[in-house]
């Protein structure tokens, strides 16, 4: 009855499939390919080390930390009780000590059990020291839903990290961007906040996303933080997005590009802070037409920040309304129906887009 | 077996036991029946975590023997043998597990958030968390004039977190009527106690708080029940807060899907299953036979199907209500 | 040396001074007129209590509970020991038996050591309950900064509070509000956070604000929640604003329409979860000018949503690009110099607004 | 008096106290001097909330004495002491509270965020979240095989705190070389300790954690010294965390501008203060004399006045630099 949770699915590439000229890479799921990063960067650094709730013999709920306990054993691998706010203040003290600690808050939806930590603490001590102390870590957390795990389980919560000032806020959404972007945020002097869709990690035990296995390069490999990624090019209407939406509106793109409704770019933000304005701007005034699409809470977070951006550099790059589709201020709800409904669906992007180029 | 204890309290513990394990097991079946070949989380008439409490029977049956209605009790994550022996609607609260509109949640809350006002039960799924709720229907009770309780449930992996702490001091600082209860079933997910918890179990903690702490070992359901006597009746005379710790058993995994391949002593765990453990004991002291046991067993049968059956027929919520109740 | 924190100044005013046809009013400081809605509904509703640290023989490290004690006793004014996950949970456990606690939050920018209690429960229970469990209460909390008490005194985070489903947000910015916004908030059936800022309390031990005394209505007084206030009438810039910089907005705009500059529209929240878009809309379609002035970090908060509720209503009705003036992102400073750089003060509204009606 | 104790230590004891005061002192008369007539606690060369320390001199010189600078410590919200007796930048600290340039946190952090690298010192203003962070500093010492200890220190009112229960948890699980100092001023702002707290004393809580639990009476300075030289040994030679809790004294008000209207016992204060005390036992013994008592309060007096004239003379920070330090 029960299911091997902790079994990853074969993804190892033969790197010599490759074509010559680019770089190596071997097939990851996401999952895979952050644990590859952090292993890495274990190897490089031994002030490296992983802590958090089950990150050990389990290797992450969510498989962030698979083989890891095997390979670096339980000094560098260290499962913690459930105590976010002692680990988590234990890692900033740590890596305010030099060393750069990975921690795991296992779903974003705890963050409140130990926020003081994380943005009056982690986020602030560089600040308060006049820059004399650096935090350099990564926490690292799983977001999302999709799956019916309730109100408490399926939240992204991103605008939530990225409205308080001193952590970087990255959210790959795909396994090259997530080694290349952990990477980065391990070797950042920052504290780096790091999330990762459950939808997208190619969990052997979740509905399979067809792109949550890909290359990833097999050298060093940093993606560098605050650079957005065009995920698709298109002329008649930008959406903006990030982490597992990137892939509905991808799917949709392809969609309206097929039967001739729209030549869709899509916007792969890749941070939140540092965000990459600039070529939010670049494509809506080659566009004209903006879709945000948004897993977090509607109001008050991400996708009222790019309105902004856009509204105090020049509103009149806009040739229409912006369309907002995002998880509109309603805790995400159990039954399927409902949080279908709530989250930011194909169907939803597409109906947007449409709403966009259709003649008024 | 104590002497304290009569038959007919013996057998309702054992009838509330069964019942309680009939209602998982058929969880389990309609949990899974649906997420073959490959499981998927996400599928099925019942999808999401799945958090079964098979092998804990005990601790809700013994303690909720001595609540009525009127008494709170919040659960964990983990929260079905205290819905079932604290007397929470079945059909509704199975039609919530399915998602369904004549769910306790209207199809909104799901497994871990259980909702029953007239019988005071909530629960909440993040750890230690519902603690300090419980401790203000206390205060409520308390201000009241009544002599209601609150019954406030978590594990031993939960009972190192900050909210437990704070909880415990403000009952005990209050004197509210409050039974704290630790379910220690010696994991929290992947994580044994003892790399969790700095002492060797939990009752120790109650002398910080200046209250007192009772173990009650081998999963036993009278052992609690007597516990727990004390400790409610403690709580309604206005002698504050108890924190009984039962060593209990998680006879499966942490969730459904958990292949458990951390847990080294996976083979000893079924020959401690407290269920048949307790019937062997009655049927020693007489107090059940083939034909009782067959009575409570079928009796728990009809009660599970007929909720399951319940929350089957129940429609599922209408998409556009989707911006409904998050405002009163 | 010291200073008799508790002492109120002389507030009391002779309500037969008011002319006969406006209704019977007394000069209260903002302190006093919360203090007197709550006793009003202490006294009203044996439900109502009032629980936080320092609340009874201090009275509110603000004053938002002076001399409660006296009046009603330790039993419905609670000081609590230093655990605001225990007795705001408390509070939440409380009104789903249908009390209605009020309880303080000393800080704002404590909130993260407490905020599943607020965000996962307190905001989220009526909903996961399918509106069969209500959560009556208020939680009232002091923000703001401009008294160097660093950064983690001295924000306001109101955008993370308003980003998260489930609780209203109100945000007063005088003592005839903080009345009527308090009343409806203990009236409500939901949770309400109710968040003063300390600049505006008419505390004798701060600097003095001109307007934190003012008439407050002696009868039953109610602001419904979800209604913003035009706080001054104006056709050429529209400035959308709260709590303490209303009254900087309105300074400004008293100096600018003095000298000609403009006539400048001061729009005052009051609430933020509901907010009212519709009064944004209606004020910006006249004057084409935006100005937002919000004394929380800039990025993905207030000043965004706003933003994005007219970009999605219709762009054009910019004439030219908003304006921000909001905590540049940065913790707040300690230094005055720099503290007094990141607030929004009255030169740099000042600024925003000259540069709204600037010739391009 | 301890005969283990030599008279070089307990002449450094009462230096340190004597140091410390002298700072508060100023620091006082610094912040109420352009206050007047009437109070604003944000005007002034140092503006904001104060919390200053005296009467808690016992407790920074008694643990402090057995740091060296690579050990760390993390102190609270009333931190100076603490500063101080671990060997913090005066010179730098006092630019701090006075926001200036050269202050520790070029004028972005005040007197609650003092932070030190060279001393591994550091505080917040909120409480009890000092303590995880220490646990990892001292984590970190541990992992590098060093004998490094960390200091972490709250009042008797954060104790009640999650954070603490988390961090004690946590430190004793993993052996950690941490001390945790709990200086019990009997109040938390107005609430006395038997509204906060519902134990006696919190080195009773030691043992919710395994770990030894010491309570050090009448603000003793080498009772401290004693309690915390044990403690050090321990957690040096890989023996793990310890609690001590000092019962202390409040000198003066929660912050300045707090006239302590709760404070019943307020005439009695003055004459508990543990500096006369101690120094009046030192010349009792013989170890202390007119000579010597001068000559520590003017080494202290020119100590401390050269820091604030330091701070005077730093520039305030360049207002075009408020973007700076975010990132690094
Ligand atoms: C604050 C928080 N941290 C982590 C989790 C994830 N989590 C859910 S159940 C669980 C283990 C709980 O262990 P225990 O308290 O012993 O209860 P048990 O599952 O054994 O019944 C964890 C870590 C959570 N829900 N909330
Ligand atoms: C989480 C948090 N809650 C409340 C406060 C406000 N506060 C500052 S100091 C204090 C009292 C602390 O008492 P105690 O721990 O005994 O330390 P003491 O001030 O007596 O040194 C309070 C409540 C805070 N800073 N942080
Ligand atoms: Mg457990
Ligand atoms: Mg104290």
């Amino acid at each position: 009855m029960s299911i091997d949770t902790t079994q990853q699915p074969a993804t190892e590439g033969d790197p010599a499939e490759q074509p010559a000229a680019a770089p190596a890479t071997k097939r990851l799921n996401t999952a895979k390919a952050m644990v590859e990063a952090i292993a890495r960067e274990m190897e490089r650094d031994e002030d490296v080390f992983v802590l958090g709730e089950d990150v050990g013999a389990y290797g992450g709920i969510f498989s962030s930390t698979t083989g890891l306990l095997d390979r670096f054993g339980p000094e560098r691998v260290m499962d913690t009780p459930i105590s976010e706010t002692g680990f988590i203040g234990a890692a900033i003290g740590a890596a305010t000590e030099g060393m750069r600690p990975i921690v795991e808050l296992m779903f974003v939806d705890f963050f409140g059990v130990c926020m003081d930590q994380i943005y009056n603490h982690m986020a602030k001590i560089h600040f308060e020291s006049g820059g004399n102390v650096k935090v350099p870590m990564v926490l690292m957390t799983a977001v999302g839903g999709g799956y019916s795990d309730g109100a408490q389980h399926s939240q992204c919560l991103w605008g939530t990290f990225a409205h308080l000032p001193g952590m970087k806020v990255v959210v790959p959404s795909n396994p090259a961007d997530a080694a290349g972007l952990m990477t980065a945020a391990i070797r950042d002097d920052n504290p780096v906040v790091f999330m990762f869709h459950k939808g997208i990690q190619g969990l052997p035990w979740m509905a399979k996303n067809k792109r949550s296995i890909g290359p990833v390069p097999t050298g060093d490999h940093v993606v560098e933080i605050g650079k957005a990624a065009t995920a698709r090019p298109g002329s008649d209407v930008t959406v903006v997005t990030l982490s597992l939406s990137v892939h509905h509106a991808l799917d949709v793109a392809e969609e309206l590009a097929a039967d001739g409704t729209a030549d869709v770019e899509v916007i792969d933000l890749r941070s939140i802070v540092p965000l990459d304005t600039e070529a939010i701007i670049e494509s809506v005034t080659r566009t004209g037409h903006l879709v945000i699409v948004d897993e977090d809470y509607q109001s008050f977070g991400l996708s009222g920040e790019i309105a902004a951006r856009i509204a105090e550099h020049d509103p009149t790059i806009l040739k229409a309304p912006i369309s907002r589709v995002a998880v509109p201020d309603v805790p995400i709800p159990y039954a399927r129906p409902l949080e279908y409904t709530a989250l930011p669906t194909p169907a939803r992007i597409k109906e947007a887009i449409i709403g966009q180029v259709a003649p008024a | 077996m104590s002497s304290r204890i009569d038959a007919a309290v013996q057998r309702d513990l054992y009838d509330q036991m069964v019942l309680i394990r009939t209602y998982e097991e058929a969880i389990l079946r309609e949990y899974h029946a649906d997420k073959k070949p490959a499981f998927d989380i996400g599928a099925g008439l019942i999808p999401g975590e799945m958090h079964l409490a098979a092998g804990q029977e005990p601790v809700a049956a013994g303690v909720c023997a001595h609540l009525s209605r009127g008494d709170a009790v919040t659960a964990t994550h983990r929260p079905h043998h205290f819905a079932i022996a604290h007397g929470v609607d079945l059909n509704r609260m199975t039609a919530e597990i399915f998602g369904r509109v004549d769910g306790l949640g209207r199809g909104r809350g799901g497994h871990m958030h259980l909702f029953d006002p007239d019988a005071h039960f909530s629960c909440s799924g993040i750890i230690a968390e519902g603690y300090p709720p419980a401790a203000g229907q206390a205060l409520a009770f308390k201000k009241r004039g009544t002599d209601r309780v609150a019954v406030a449930v978590t594990g031993e992996g939960a009972a190192n977190q900050g909210a437990f702490h704070e909880t415990l001091n403000l009952a005990a600082l209050w004197k509210l009527p409050v039974i704290f209860v630790v379910e220690d079933n010696d994991w929290g997910i992947s994580v044994p106690r003892s790399a969790s918890t700095s002492v060797a179990n939990n009752a120790e903690r109650a002398a910080a708080y200046g209250i007192p702490g009772v173990r009650v070992e081998d999963n036993a359901v009278e052992a609690v029940h007597e516990a727990a006597r004390e400790a409610v009746e403690r709580a309604r005379n206005g002698g504050g807060p108890t924190l009984i710790e039962v060593h209990t058993l998680r006879l499966w995994g942490h969730f459904e899907g958990d292949a458990q391949g951390y847990r080294a002593d996976l083979e000893g765990v079924p020959g401690k299953d407290p269920i048949p453990t307790y019937e062997a004991a009655l049927r020693e002291a007489g107090i059940l036979d083939d034909a009782a046991v067959a009575i409570t067993r079928r009796a728990a049968s009809d009660t599970v199907e007929s909720a399951i059956a319940f929350a089957k027929a129940s429609p599922e919520p209408d998409p556009s209500t989707v911006r409904d109740y998050v405002f009163a």
